[in-house]
């Protein structure tokens, strides 16, 4: 466990309601919620959700902390916005659910393996290469994803689909050269370290 | 042409629903002059469209009986319908009230005998019953009504039907000519009871009553199951016409919720454990879909009593969805929180628990009058001689509401009282 | 005169990329409006609400405003108008919570420097290219431009979640939206009012990295469209348009159905509608041809 | 008005009365038979025209009976209604023709029907006198309110308010009751966010500056005699020392009582300081007052858990089955105190459904969300304390599992208990509920409180109680009706209620109140039969002092003097005529209403003789309900045996067995007595009135017998105003019975 999670778990002793309000992306509205159970059956994604929104809340409340950040339910989210839409208590679930997965990505207590976590992860890699999505790039990366044996398989069962695209000029082998990129790059990825470092010093402030 | 005798002495009751009633009975029976305004044709307003009351599952219609009997009987009140109060300025004491009163077509000859009724041919969506029958166009809104006099509807006017309707009348009752009057009254005291509308059920999107016949409202349910009603108290599903033997029912539907009310309506709890009764008593089973079962005080015995009730069942959830299935079943999704338990259940009909929306039009009001941001108007001493009874001032139940209305009698006697003694 | 918009087109419309069939009708489709679509210089990627494991809600913030800041300085008093939902989410996002809080006022600026930008206080609208042509060009004046009518066609309008929600079209129900179908009407076709999947989630942001659970959406979303007689789909989103058009083999693989519908977006229709040809409409941009397209695009 | 009996008749052939009747014959049924000294037709007599035709006669002193032979008597009431002469009324529209079928065949017999009811309307207004003002009484405005506190005080300050002098009455040392004792209240405006002053020192300074109203410390009401307009009050205080008022209403708001949490054993309350009531941490809060709250060892506390529903929704021995419904909104407020001086304070509150109905409500829960407390759905099975620490095990009902919290504090939500006196019934009730159970008849029942109001009557010394010691009125639609005339409950002993609701109760109770003393100056009746004049008046001679009036009349209006004889009160009366169905030697009558108006229209119908084939079945029908759901019947042209014959009553408790032994006597074949629904949810608007009807024909059989007469010949039922289609069914099997058992043996 990362050092920044020990001090998070000495600083908030058994109030995790306290420390999602403080550090996750629209955490202080968590305690609004009534239980009514809406988003949970609204999530397109329901059934694999071990916790559903409504019980991650509760959860949360309970100062489930490891079982809450350890869990793989949030990465469940499409951000399709249903719960959002229906929420009787104006609670921005979606950015809650993403807040509780980078949360719990930073604190290193995130599954591992959870795969939206490394595709998320990946997306986010790529586009800070050159400021937007190389769709190829981030596609191979994809299919070796899970190591070389399995990014073959992967890659063979989608050849049909990449052959397709590229007949249909929508995948460009020649991105794998580089491809689509902006000019200031260096501008971005200051922008990026200076938004990164803010969010770094207001959590790591609020560990101690 | 209406006239009406009015003096800073007399109390205006805005409102002739059983709070307004209320109100304007207790202070007329203490001997005040009063004259009770009321939108409809006739007087009861809601509670002549319920079948039963909680928790004693007795009949509006005969607290109605009394009270209209006591209206009859009471020559200090003055009712006027189909009268709606369009402005209101002045203060305490002395209050200006322009009341529009829209043609009946239909005056005081009228026996109630019938014939123009029977005369008539065309039909009209029946309000009274939530459009879900008709009436003709020259009726009488319901067989309790007071004042016990027809109207004809004003589509009618200028057809050959409404002629039929004047020429099969004897008495000279109709006249077809009858214009929108307004009249000016001077009053010392003013009470708004002008109660509650049920929320508007096409809003509330995921439970697609617009696009579903059998989800359908409480307070068409409620017409459903009276025996003087549409379907003569059959529980009927409106898409097939079948008895439905599996009634699910949807609380806080429009209530407790910032896409629509974000009151507590307060009566549909209780609304719909009363309702189950309904479905109990025709062989059927209930669902409650619910977030919390307000049944406060007393009304706990009653909640008790339909828990005990093996052919009701609860769940704790606020339905996220409802599809509907090839055989016109509504189809509720949803998570049952007790423990996260998934569900996709096809009910025979769905009834919306649908909440409380004031029906007060704050334009009418002066500007000082405080109302909240429910739109409902508080008695916080702060409105001079301007009361607010019944579901004007808050979501209420009947038995509360009647409280309130008795209330604001004495809140309205105090003002003309105060008048009659300066004036000496 | 022509309406002018500053035009955030988004990584999905690049050439050579899977949306990029959306960005050729949408061009042609703006051309027979008089729409003027400005693209903002250099703009970059919003991280479509799925980068959110790297990057924090700041950084994230940061992307979008970037490009809200780069419109602002190169096509000032013009409103930002995405043809991408995600894209439109993002910054439509971006705007209102800066403009909703302070703290990430603050942090977001301070970002922006590093890149020697700014943004005002009043930002510019962020509006979806629906939005533009409901709203300012109206379905009467999109009706008035077709040539060709696309008669014969029945169209279920996949709306998807992000063009829906949690924004949406004024006036449109969340669960209910109907304006997709009036498009599909004006353009002579014919619609699928009950068309019950129209707003629910392809699960396309997870289309990678749950395959299984997002081709279970898909395919319910397909079967009822064929449940509802359609010959084809069309929707306003990239994403959906290939989570829905690609996958299709491989359903038919998983679950021995026989899927082949056309997913198309609703700027193709308009385009052949318009008289324009396949290739100006997009139409050699689809995996699985639209047969009846091509046939009225080829008159 | 004229002593000599002067009865006009007036026949309407309106509304198709004139083309289906012979209203020529009816005029002739009227002067021959009805001995009216003239009759006369109308085509409109409703019309300003037809009344005009009746108040000239009035006017001439032509009449001053009046008869209408026209609709019911529930139709067109305003325009038959002529000042100082008595009215009845043959019901020949609703009664007959709208109930009979128009054919050759039927003719006959509606005719005989209606003549019969023109000769019924005769008989009745024959026996009619004109109710008039007793002036038993002067104006007493004096208002007697029991009780000090929030409610008390605004039933007084309301009442004063109008004009109307207060007595206030106080069992302590100071106003203020429970709502004094609180820190703050529940929010009651807008934004509903915060907790709010109780308003109680406002409304202390209001009493005091009030020049008309006298408030009594340390006092209770020692006696309460006499009745509305003329109650005859002694105030005591400790120290003995008596005063006596003449009052002319009274408002009881003698409040709640705390539920006594030493039953709770689970909770550790009777083992630990830091388990306390709501009621004691309000006691906290005002001494902290803003700052910190300390418990009782001084630790300023840091964490506490509110048990909701504490002893309360529990169908436990000794527990409350009810819901308080104010609680929820309670802790919350509770829970502000600690989050309002020091947001890190842990509270938690543990409920099962979080009750929060009404506009505002919503906005406190929410707002008590936003300050951060945290609310639980569970249920609390044990607390444990060990020395000052406490733990709470509950079993989380989101989350499905048992879990357990530590707390500084916890805080049972015990709910209200009514301060409610003797319940005066509460013998008769054990006695019948031993009956239902099958066991012995108790003879006396323990009582646990001292009497509130002392009141001197026969039927005991306070308000009847509802349910759960409540006093408060069975009727939905009309609360404050309780069964002592002239005195009126309010606030948290009638029902549980929060200090807002208890505030609208309180100025409610006020009105009615004031009304009564007006009423009672006018000699006129409280609701229902608001404003009825007329005054049940007994013939000493007949009188062999059995005692069933006093005992059997629903409000306790009548006494016995000294001699034995019942003594009538008349502003307690509220003229339902139970004691005059209750009469074995019919002493008992009011001016319009009485043995004889009813007794002689039964006898005054037309009886064929029994090989006729002609039966005859009398209705006896309560006019609030069986009478309108039979006129609904007839607006819905259903049909009825015309062998019917219907006459209202004010009440079926009003219904002497006279009438029937009567009716069998000369001949009549069937009678029906169509009452209202008894028992716990009973709607007799007189309470017991119809229960005391059934429980008198539960013994019409031995009578049947001697007169050897089947049994089914007489019916009773509970009939309801929406029995529209049952009620015609009802009498139409009578007529299919009598069918079957064959004619009454008794026409001559």
């Amino acid at each position: 466990m990362s050092d920044i999670n020990n001090q998070m778990v000495d600083k908030y002793r058994n109030n995790f309601l306290k420390e999602v309000e403080a550090n996750v992306e629209e955490g202080d509205w968590v305690k609004m919620c009534m239980q009514c159970g809406v988003c949970s059956g609204s999530c397109p994604m329901g059934p694999y959700w071990e916790h559903p929104p409504q019980e991650l809340f509760m959860m949360i409340r309970a100062g489930k902390r490891e079982e809450v950040l350890s869990s793989s339910s949030m990465w469940m989210c499409t951000s399709c916005y249903n719960c959002i839409s229906r929420c009787p208590r104006e609670l921005p679930i979606t950015h809650i659910m993403h807040g509780l997965a980078h949360y719990a990505k930073r604190l290193g207590i995130a599954p591992k393996e959870q795969p939206t976590l490394k595709f998320s992860q990946k997306f986010w890699d790529n586009l800070m290469v050159n400021g937007r999505v190389n769709e190829l790039k981030l596609g191979i990366a994809l299919y070796f994803i899970d190591g070389f044996a399995q990014g073959v398989k992967n890659a063979l069962a989608a050849t049909g689909l990449g052959l397709g695209m590229y007949k249909a000029k929508r995948l460009n082998p020649f991105e794998i050269l580089g491809g689509h990129s902006i000019k200031d790059k260096s501008g971005l990825k200051a922008m990026i370290k200076k938004a990164q470092e803010i969010e770094e010093a207001r959590i790591s402030g609020n560990a101690k | 042409m209406t006239d009406v005798v009015a003096t800073n002495e007399t109390i205006l009751v805005v409102g002739g629903g059983v709070s307004g009633m209320t109100t304007a009975l207790e202070a007329a029976e203490a001997g005040k002059q009063v004259i009770l305004v009321e939108k409809r044709p006739y007087v009861g307003g809601r509670i002549t469209q319920l079948y039963k009351y909680f928790p004693k599952l007795c009949f509006p219609t005969c607290g109605l009986e009394i009270n209209q009997r006591r209206t009859k009987m009471n020559t200090n009140i003055t009712v006027l319908t189909m009268a709606e109060v369009s402005s209101l300025t002045g203060e305490e004491g002395a209050y200006t009230a322009t009341v529009k009163i829209a043609p009946r077509y239909v005056n005081a000859n009228c026996t109630a005998c019938g014939a123009c009724g029977d005369a008539v041919e065309a039909e009209f969506d029946d309000a009274h019953n939530y459009g879900l029958d008709k009436h003709k166009g020259a009726y009488l809104p319901h067989r309790m009504s007071y004042p016990e006099r027809y109207v004809i509807d004003p589509a009618m006017i200028g057809t050959a039907d409404a002629e039929k309707a004047k020429e099969a009348c004897k008495y000279d009752a109709i006249d077809l000519d009858m214009q929108e009057e307004t009249v000016e009254l001077k009053v010392g005291a003013v009470v708004y009871a002008t109660g509650w509308r049920p929320y508007d059920a096409n809003k509330i999107q995921p439970y697609g009553y617009d696009r579903y016949d059998n989800v359908i409202t409480s307070v068409e349910f409620e017409r459903m199951n009276d025996p003087m009603g549409p379907t003569g108290g059959k529980i009927l599903r409106p898409s097939d016409g079948k008895e439905a033997k599996d009634v699910a029912f949807i609380q806080c539907a429009g209530s407790r919720d910032r896409n629509h009310l974000k009151h507590c309506s307060r009566i549909c709890c209780m609304a719909s454990l009363k309702q189950t009764t309904y479905v109990s008593d025709a062989d059927a089973k209930s669902t409650i879909y619910y977030i919390d079962i307000r049944a406060i005080d007393r009304f706990e015995d009653f909640y008790q009593k339909v828990q005990a009730d093996e052919n009701v069942s609860f769940i704790k959830s606020k339905v996220a969805n409802i599809t509907e299935d090839t055989d016109g079943n509504p189809i509720l999704h949803g998570v049952d929180t007790e423990g996260y338990n998934r569900y996709d259940t096809a009910h025979e009909l769905v009834v919306l628990a649908v909440g409380m929306e004031p029906s007060l039009d704050v334009s009418t009001l002066p500007a000082d009058i405080s109302v909240n941001e429910h739109g409902y108007i508080e008695n916080d001493g702060s409105n001079g001689g301007i009361f607010a009874a019944g579901c004007s001032s808050d979501a209420l139940d009947v038995n509360r509401a009647v409280q309130s209305a008795t209330a604001c009698a004495l809140k309205a006697i105090q003002v003309v009282n105060r008048v009659a003694g300066s004036e000496g | 005169m022509a309406k002018e918009y500053s035009f955030y087109p988004g990584c999905s419309s690049q050439k050579g990329t899977s949306g990029s069939n959306l960005q050729t009708s949408i061009n042609t489709v703006c051309d027979t409006l008089d729409i003027k679509l400005n693209e903002i210089p250099d703009w970059n990627c919003c991280s479509a609400s799925i980068g959110y494991s790297g990057g924090g809600e700041l950084p994230r913030m940061a992307l979008s405003a970037r490009n809200i800041a780069l419109s602002e300085q190169n096509n000032p008093g013009q409103e930002i108008v995405a043809t991408c939902a995600a894209c439109w989410l993002a910054t439509r996002e971006t705007k209102e919570r800066i403009e909703g809080s302070e703290e990430i006022r603050e942090g977001t600026e301070e970002a922006l420097k590093e890149a020697h930008l700014s943004i005002s206080k009043e930002m510019p609208k962020v509006r979806h290219m629906t939005e533009v042509l409901i709203e300012d060009i109206g379905f009467e004046a999109m009706k008035e431009k077709v040539i060709r009518p696309l008669e014969g066609i029945k169209i279920a309008g996949y709306v998807g979640c992000q063009t829906n929600r949690p924004f949406g079209i004024d006036g449109e129900s969340f669960e209910n939206p109907k304006y997709l179908d009036s498009m599909v009407e004006a353009m002579g076709a014919e619609s699928c009012p009950t068309y019950e999947k129209k707003v629910s989630c392809c699960g396309g942001a997870l289309a990678f990295s749950e395959p299984e659970k997002s081709q279970a959406l898909v395919k319910g979303i397909i079967e009822s469209a064929y449940d509802n007689g359609a010959d084809m789909i069309v929707t306003p989103c990239p994403v959906c348009q290939l989570n829905v058009e690609a996958y299709q083999d491989n359903i038919n693989a998983t679950y021995g159905t026989k899927f082949n519908i056309p997913v198309t977006y609703y700027s193709t229709l308009m385009s052949v509608a318009y008289g324009k040809n396949a290739k100006e409409s997009g139409l050699d941009g689809l995996m699985i041809k639209a047969k009846q397209l091509e046939a009225i695009a080829s008159k | 008005m004229a002593d000599e009996l002067l009865m006009g008749a007036y026949i309407c052939k309106g509304c198709g009365i004139g083309d289906r009747l012979d209203c020529g014959q009816l005029e002739q049924t009227a002067t021959r038979d009805g001995k009216a000294k003239y009759a006369k037709s109308h085509d409109f007599l409703c019309s300003a025209e037809g009344v005009a035709m009746i108040q000239a006669d009035i006017d001439a002193g032509e009449t001053n009976h009046v008869i209408i032979g026209a609709c019911s008597r529930r139709a067109k009431v305003e325009a038959f209604n002529f000042q100082n002469v008595s009215l009845a009324r043959a019901n020949l529209r609703e009664g007959v023709i709208w109930i009979r079928p128009d054919n050759d065949e039927s003719n006959e017999t509606t005719q005989e029907m209606a003549d019969d009811y023109i000769r019924m309307a005769c008989a009745e207004s024959k026996f009619q006198k004109l109710a008039v003002k007793s002036g038993e009484q002067e104006l007493n405005k004096n208002i007697l309110v029991v009780g000090g506190g929030i409610t008390g005080m605004t039933a007084a300050i309301e009442a004063a308010d109008a004009g109307y002098p207060a007595v206030l009455v106080e069992k302590s040392a100071q106003l203020g009751g429970v709502m004094g004792q609180l820190h703050r209240r529940i929010a009651t405006k807008m934004p509903y966010t915060d907790p709010e002053d109780t308003t109680v020192a406002d409304l202390i300074a209001k009493v005091e500056a009030a020049s008309n109203i006298t408030v009594h410390l340390n006092s209770t009401v020692t006696k309460t005699a006499g009745a509305p307009g003329r109650f005859d009050v002694d105030i005591s205080t400790e120290s003995g020392a008596t005063s006596n008022v003449s009052i002319g209403a009274i408002v009881q708001a003698s409040g709640m009582k705390q539920f006594d949490a030493n039953k709770l054993t689970e909770f550790a309350y009777d083992k630990s300081d830091n388990v306390i009531t709501q009621l004691e941490l309000e006691a906290l809060a005002k001494e902290a007052d803003g700052g910190p709250i300390k418990r009782k060892d001084g630790k300023e506390v840091q964490s506490v858990v509110f048990v909701q529903c504490a002893g309360q929704r529990s169908q436990k021995e000794g527990h409350l089955s009810y819901c308080s419904g104010f609680c929820c909104a309670a802790s919350i407020k509770q829970a502000m105190y600690f989050k309002d001086s020091n947001p890190g304070v842990d509270t938690v509150i543990m409920y099962d459904d979080l009750r929060t109905p009404g506009a505002g409500g919503e906005d406190f829960y929410r707002s008590g969300q936003k300050k951060g407390v945290i609310f639980t759905k569970s249920s609390v099975s044990t607390i444990e304390a060990n020395g000052n620490d406490l733990t709470v095990n509950f079993n989380d009902k989101i989350l499905n599992e048992d879990q357990s919290m530590p707390a500084d504090l916890v805080v049972l939500a015990t709910g209200q208990e009514p301060n409610s006196g003797p319940n005066p019934y509460a013998l008769d009730e054990a006695k019948k509920a031993a009956e239902e159970a099958g066991e012995e008849m108790p003879t006396e029942v323990a009582v646990s409180v001292d009497s509130i109001l002392n009141l001197k009557y026969r039927q005991g010394t306070d308000l009847p109680h509802l349910k759960h010691g409540f006093t408060d009125s069975h009727f939905i639609c009309f609360p404050y009706e309780t069964r002592r005339t002239g005195i009126y409950s309010a606030g948290p002993v009638r029902r549980p209620m929060d200090s807002q609701q208890a505030a609208v109760d309180a100025t409610g109770a006020a009105m009615k109140a004031i009304q009564e003393v007006e009423n009672a100056a006018k000699g006129a009746a409280a609701h229902p039969r608001s404003g009825d004049l007329s005054f049940p008046s007994f013939r000493i001679e007949g009188c062999t002092q059995c005692k069933r009036c006093t005992v059997e009349c629903p409000f306790g209006a009548i006494e016995e003097d000294e001699k034995g004889f019942p003594s009538y009160n008349e502003s307690r009366c509220r003229r339902c005529g139970t004691c005059m169905g209750a009469c074995p030697v019919r002493v008992i009558s009011f001016e319009n209403y009485s043995v004889d108006t009813v007794g002689q229209q039964i006898k005054n119908v037309d009886m064929p003789d029994e090989f006729d084939e002609k039966p005859r079945i009398l209705v006896l029908a309560c006019e609030n309900d069986a009478y309108p759901a039979l006129d609904m019947a007839a607006q819905n042209k259903l049909e009825y045996s015309a062998f019917t014959r219907v006459v209202p009553v004010r009440c079926l408790g009003s219904v002497n067995t006279i009438w029937l032994t009567d009716a069998l006597n000369s001949g009549y074949d069937g009678i029906i007595l169509m009452g209202c629904q008894k028992g716990d949810d009973y709607q007799c608007h007189f309470v017991k009135g119809s229960e005391i009807a059934h429980i008198r024909m539960s013994k019409i059989a031995d009578t049947l017998q001697t007169l050897n007469l089947e049994e089914e010949r007489v019916a009773t039922y509970e009939v309801a105003i929406t029995d529209v289609e049952r009620t015609t069914q009802l009498i139409n099997d009578m007529a299919e019975t009598v069918e079957k058992i064959g004619m009454s043996p008794f026409k001559f």
